[in-house]
């Protein structure tokens, strides 16, 4: 019989789908209606210390293959999200808690607070490519992702990934750096800057101007970036961006990935497409022969390297 | 405000507004067929600096997004409370013309907020106005109205838009009588197509799964007419 | 009446459409069709010292929204090129040279091939994200790029456009080093380096692996960059990235683009595709009454910095 | 080799073949409808490797790309060399069972090397065989028995595939007898979608605007037989 289940630092998924930061995480009730579609865990929105509304409309673009958003880290606060929390974790699901902040002592405290509010992990969102001051701002050089994985890892006691941004020439530094400063597994990818211009308004239609491209678009960066670091670093790998099926999944698999996260891919198909994604994984793997997950972990390294 | 671009949408479906520089916003369609519109207050910011654009100036729109209403039965009754009347004077218009029996109640702070009066009653709708402040019709509130209206006759369905907490009231009422209902919802619209969370009712959200729900939905909201979120997220009283 | 000309660093272009490098310039005969289907200006193919046949097969993978290849600059080498050049000439409008090489000292003298060949401006490839010891590995940082283009104008008369990678963490760091290097122009941006991998082969698709995503997917991504850029330098700007209809084209000048490169539209519309491009950019310009490009260039920055 | 993804191909069109880990090169359909196949010949590493495929393990497959031949008239002439018969037999079988009159010049280096020669002969063909050493059929090239054949009847159209210098004396025949022709081309093909010029013939694509060309752009190619592109680029003669 085929086996979904992956261990991952720790977490036991009963399939290696988890819900990506920053869609349909703001409330522990979204966060159990997705588990209950399907996943095999969940990571939260990312979460501040204080309240943020984020960035003024538009904040999302619609566009083929894609979705470029600026939504701007709007968040309640680590305190209040508190109770979302403990809401989501009623379902039967690893619950990750993401978070951002502008130096490694802020970063640190909120993973504190995350642990007591009992998530099984903590991702550090050193990426997002549009709030200043946060995200792919303060996680761009090796330097900075090491000090605060770093810092991280020294104040709380359960697993820490890093999720990284692919803005950058070199992912594979990032990823030795978040190793070296002692984090459990990267997670790769977030999103790439992007605009998008209306030529009626002349102006660009974020609020923010600038903002983060996901979706099917950026699949190929996405495994470009996984498939790359899996040669570099030992720890386990968690591929994210533009999955929406079951082969796609397997795609980032094959590249390295011990589990993947879906985002966008509920924009055209609901919560449901975790369910989906998971059977296709299963039926992917029955014509193939494949029984459990590790037997298709990095294969399109084989005969390399 | 009438737009020219070709829009399908149906009555409770909305587009996203976007006044360029200033923000985006959810606004209901108040009119469907071939030229598409919206009916607006002028709340903050963004609905004021919409009001400034003059003809012809360009505004963003995307959609039509969400759930709209669907008509069921043949003995109708709409409630709106002030500008919530605008999502459903399509349907008003639109169940009259099928020869549905319609009643309307209509409900305001005071006279001069009353959207749609005489457009429902062209339509053939039997219009009943309440006013908080009396200056026409019924003095005191739409939910007050309703349940007079709801007590000389049996509906197949009742329609509602207006504040939450007067939804709360008839969905009460709609319970009580075993009266189907379908009401249009608010709650902060950022991305509109189901990612954000913004929107969120109890793991349901007003820009997919709604903005109209219907009764079986309504009664399982433990937020509805009693919290919503934020645009940071926070949960606050409504 | 709307006037379509553009002068880029004294070339004289009808409108402001380039046929970007690499696709379809391999020979004159074909860069004059592209020329008839009304390009304003020719990039050639990127052209080394040596012939090279390029990556074995797969060279190209099909995506919804974009093309990867890998190719891996197949050239006849310049000696041989000066034939198509020559050919490519007859066509009434400006031929630019695309070089490649490993060393600013082999580049600058492929700039010097160039320009005897005949060509009117010489791009220099400091971006192909898939040629060992070329292209991006050589044009990922500042100081590269700078030494590059100095030696570069040290050797050549003719303008000198320097095309830069968005595999980078600061496109706009290596615009600034291309402008004090000497650059007359920048051109952006070059392909982002992907992967796709096939389940069922259990191995990348691509014969190389990996290779650069172009094609509308990355539009957004290119015209960040653009908008980025133009913000930096005084130098003009070429933009180019997933533009296939005049709108899409307006987007980029409106961002910042003096001109715009297109390459991958090509693929679904055949060169037919300039011709189309310049009638909507000429339809959008007449509704929206503007006269000129340059009333058009930049528009999307005004009321800010 | 047959395939069991369903294809939908006509004849003349070309799939580029993947054998994961060495190559990819364009294959020419040699069956069409519902188990679509192809016919190669063993030329380098890429069919090498193929040819050590076992039924049911994986190749990868894209396209069908480029345009076909389309039938012509009622008396039709196919004149194949070597493997260039592989395009042209799906071909054969579809004029004859259309009842057209098909005569086939089938031409190769030695008796072993003649391709589908009983297959269409069953389709109906009237089949004139040619080898270069006479183990059957006529002695010399497969120009000089179409030379012959050509001379005792008037045909609609000409279909031809195989080494170019054949092609180009063909060209010649066809021109000076009034014969509209078409004929499947080959170059380089690496992308195989009409972007990356490797597959350039005076400025057309053999990937996208052939494999197949009429008599109109086969006259206008000065390149026809005479020189091509190699995998750099380089122009080398034929
Ligand atoms: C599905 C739906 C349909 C609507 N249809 C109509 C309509 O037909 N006519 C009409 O006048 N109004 C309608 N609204 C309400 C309208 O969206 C708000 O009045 C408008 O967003 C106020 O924007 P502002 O910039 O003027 O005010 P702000 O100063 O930005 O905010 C004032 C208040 O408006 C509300 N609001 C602000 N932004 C949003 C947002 N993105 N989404 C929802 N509420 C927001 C909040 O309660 C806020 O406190 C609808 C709302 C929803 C959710
Ligand atoms: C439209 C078209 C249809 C074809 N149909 C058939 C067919 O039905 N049956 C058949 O046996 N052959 C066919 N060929 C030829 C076939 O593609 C080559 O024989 C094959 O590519 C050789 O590959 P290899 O790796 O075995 O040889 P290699 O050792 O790689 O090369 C040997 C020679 O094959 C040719 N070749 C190599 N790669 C390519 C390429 N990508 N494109 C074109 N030619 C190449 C070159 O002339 C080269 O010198 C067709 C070619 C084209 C262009
Ligand atoms: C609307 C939206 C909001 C997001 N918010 C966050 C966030 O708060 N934190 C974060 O780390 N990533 C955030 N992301 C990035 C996603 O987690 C994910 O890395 C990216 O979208 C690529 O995956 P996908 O293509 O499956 O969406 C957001 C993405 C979207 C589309
Ligand atoms: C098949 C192919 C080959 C390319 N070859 C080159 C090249 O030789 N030199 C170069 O500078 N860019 C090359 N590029 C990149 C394009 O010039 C262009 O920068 C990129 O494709 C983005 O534009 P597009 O989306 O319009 O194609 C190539 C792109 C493609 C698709
Ligand atoms: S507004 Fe984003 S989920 Fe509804
Ligand atoms: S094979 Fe690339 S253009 Fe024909």
């Amino acid at each position: 019989m085929t086996n979904l289940a992956v261990d991952i630092c720790g977490l036991r998924m009963k399939n290696p789908t988890m819900l990506a930061s920053g869609v349909l995480d703001e409330t522990g009730k979204s966060m159990l209606v997705v588990a209950k579609a399907g996943a095999g865990a969940i990571v939260t929105k990312s979460i501040g210390k204080e309240p943020r509304v984020g960035h003024s409309g538009p904040t999302i673009v619609e566009l083929p293959q894609a979705l470029l958003n600026a939504m701007g880290l709007p968040n309640p606060g680590i305190e209040a999200y508190a109770a979302e929390i403990a809401e989501a974790k009623t379902a039967e699901v690893p619950i990750i808690g993401s978070v951002f902040g502008g130096s490694e002592q802020e970063i640190a405290e909120l993973a504190k607070n995350m642990q007591e509010a009992g998530v099984e992990a903590v991702e550090l969102n050193l990426s997002c490519p549009h709030a200043k001051g946060y995200g792919a701002e303060i996680g761009s050089t090796p330097e900075m992702v090491e000090t605060i994985c770093r810092a991280v890892k020294e104040t709380v006691t359960i697993p820490v990934f890093a999720k990284l941004t692919p803005n950058t020439s070199s992912i594979v530094s990032l990823a030795k750096a978040a190793e070296k400063g002692g984090a459990d597994a990267v997670v790769a990818i977030n999103t790439l800057k992007g605009m998008v211009i209306s030529p009626e308004a002349k102006m660009p239609v974020l609020g923010n101007r600038y903002g983060g491209l996901s979706g099917p678009a950026i699949r190929p960066i996405g495994v470009r970036c996984v498939y790359e670091i899996y040669e570099a670093v030992s720890i386990p790998v968690i591929g994210v961006g533009g999955i929406s099926t079951g082969r796609e999944a397997v795609e980032y698999l094959m590249a390295g990935a011990k589990a993947v996260q879906i985002g966008t891919a509920i924009w055209k198909e609901g919560p449901e497409v975790f369910g989906k994604i998971c059977r296709e994984i299963q039926d992917f793997m029955d014509e193939f022969g494949y029984t459990k997950l590790s037997e298709m972990t990095g294969v399109a390294h084989h005969g390399r390297t | 405000m009438r737009f020219k671009e070709p829009l399908i949408a149906t009555a409770g479906q909305f587009v996203m507004v976007w006044v360029p520089g200033v923000d985006e916003f959810p606004m209901s369609v108040s009119y469907t067929g071939d030229r598409c519109g919206i009916t607006y207050q002028i709340i903050g910011e963004g609905t004021k600096a919409l009001a400034y654009k003059k003809p012809g100036e360009k505004i963003g729109l995307r959609g039509p997004y969400g759930k709209g209403f669907s008509i069921r039965g043949k003995k109708l009754l709409f409630v709106g409370g002030g500008v919530g009347m605008a999502p459903l004077a399509p349907l008003v218009e639109m169940a009259a013309a099928k020869g549905a029996s319609v009643d309307l109640v209509l409900g305001a702070k005071t006279r001069g907020d009353l959207l749609f009066e005489s457009r429902s009653a062209v339509a053939g709708a039997r219009v009943h106005l309440s006013t908080d402040d009396g200056s026409i019709g019924f003095k005191g509130l739409a939910t007050e109205l309703a349940q007079i209206v709801v007590g000389k006759q049996s509906y197949d369905c009742m329609y509602a838009c207006g504040p939450e907490k007067m939804l709360a009231k008839l969905l009460t009422i709609a319970t009580e009588k075993g009266i189907p209902m379908q009401a249009s919802l608010e709650r902060i619209i950022k991305c509109g197509i189901g990612i954000c969370d913004s929107c969120a009712i109890d793991g349901k959200h007003v820009c997919r799964d709604g903005p109209v729900f219907s009764e079986g939905d309504l009664r399982r909201f433990t937020e509805l007419g009693k919290s919503k979120l934020d645009a940071a997220g926070r949960k606050i009283p409504i």
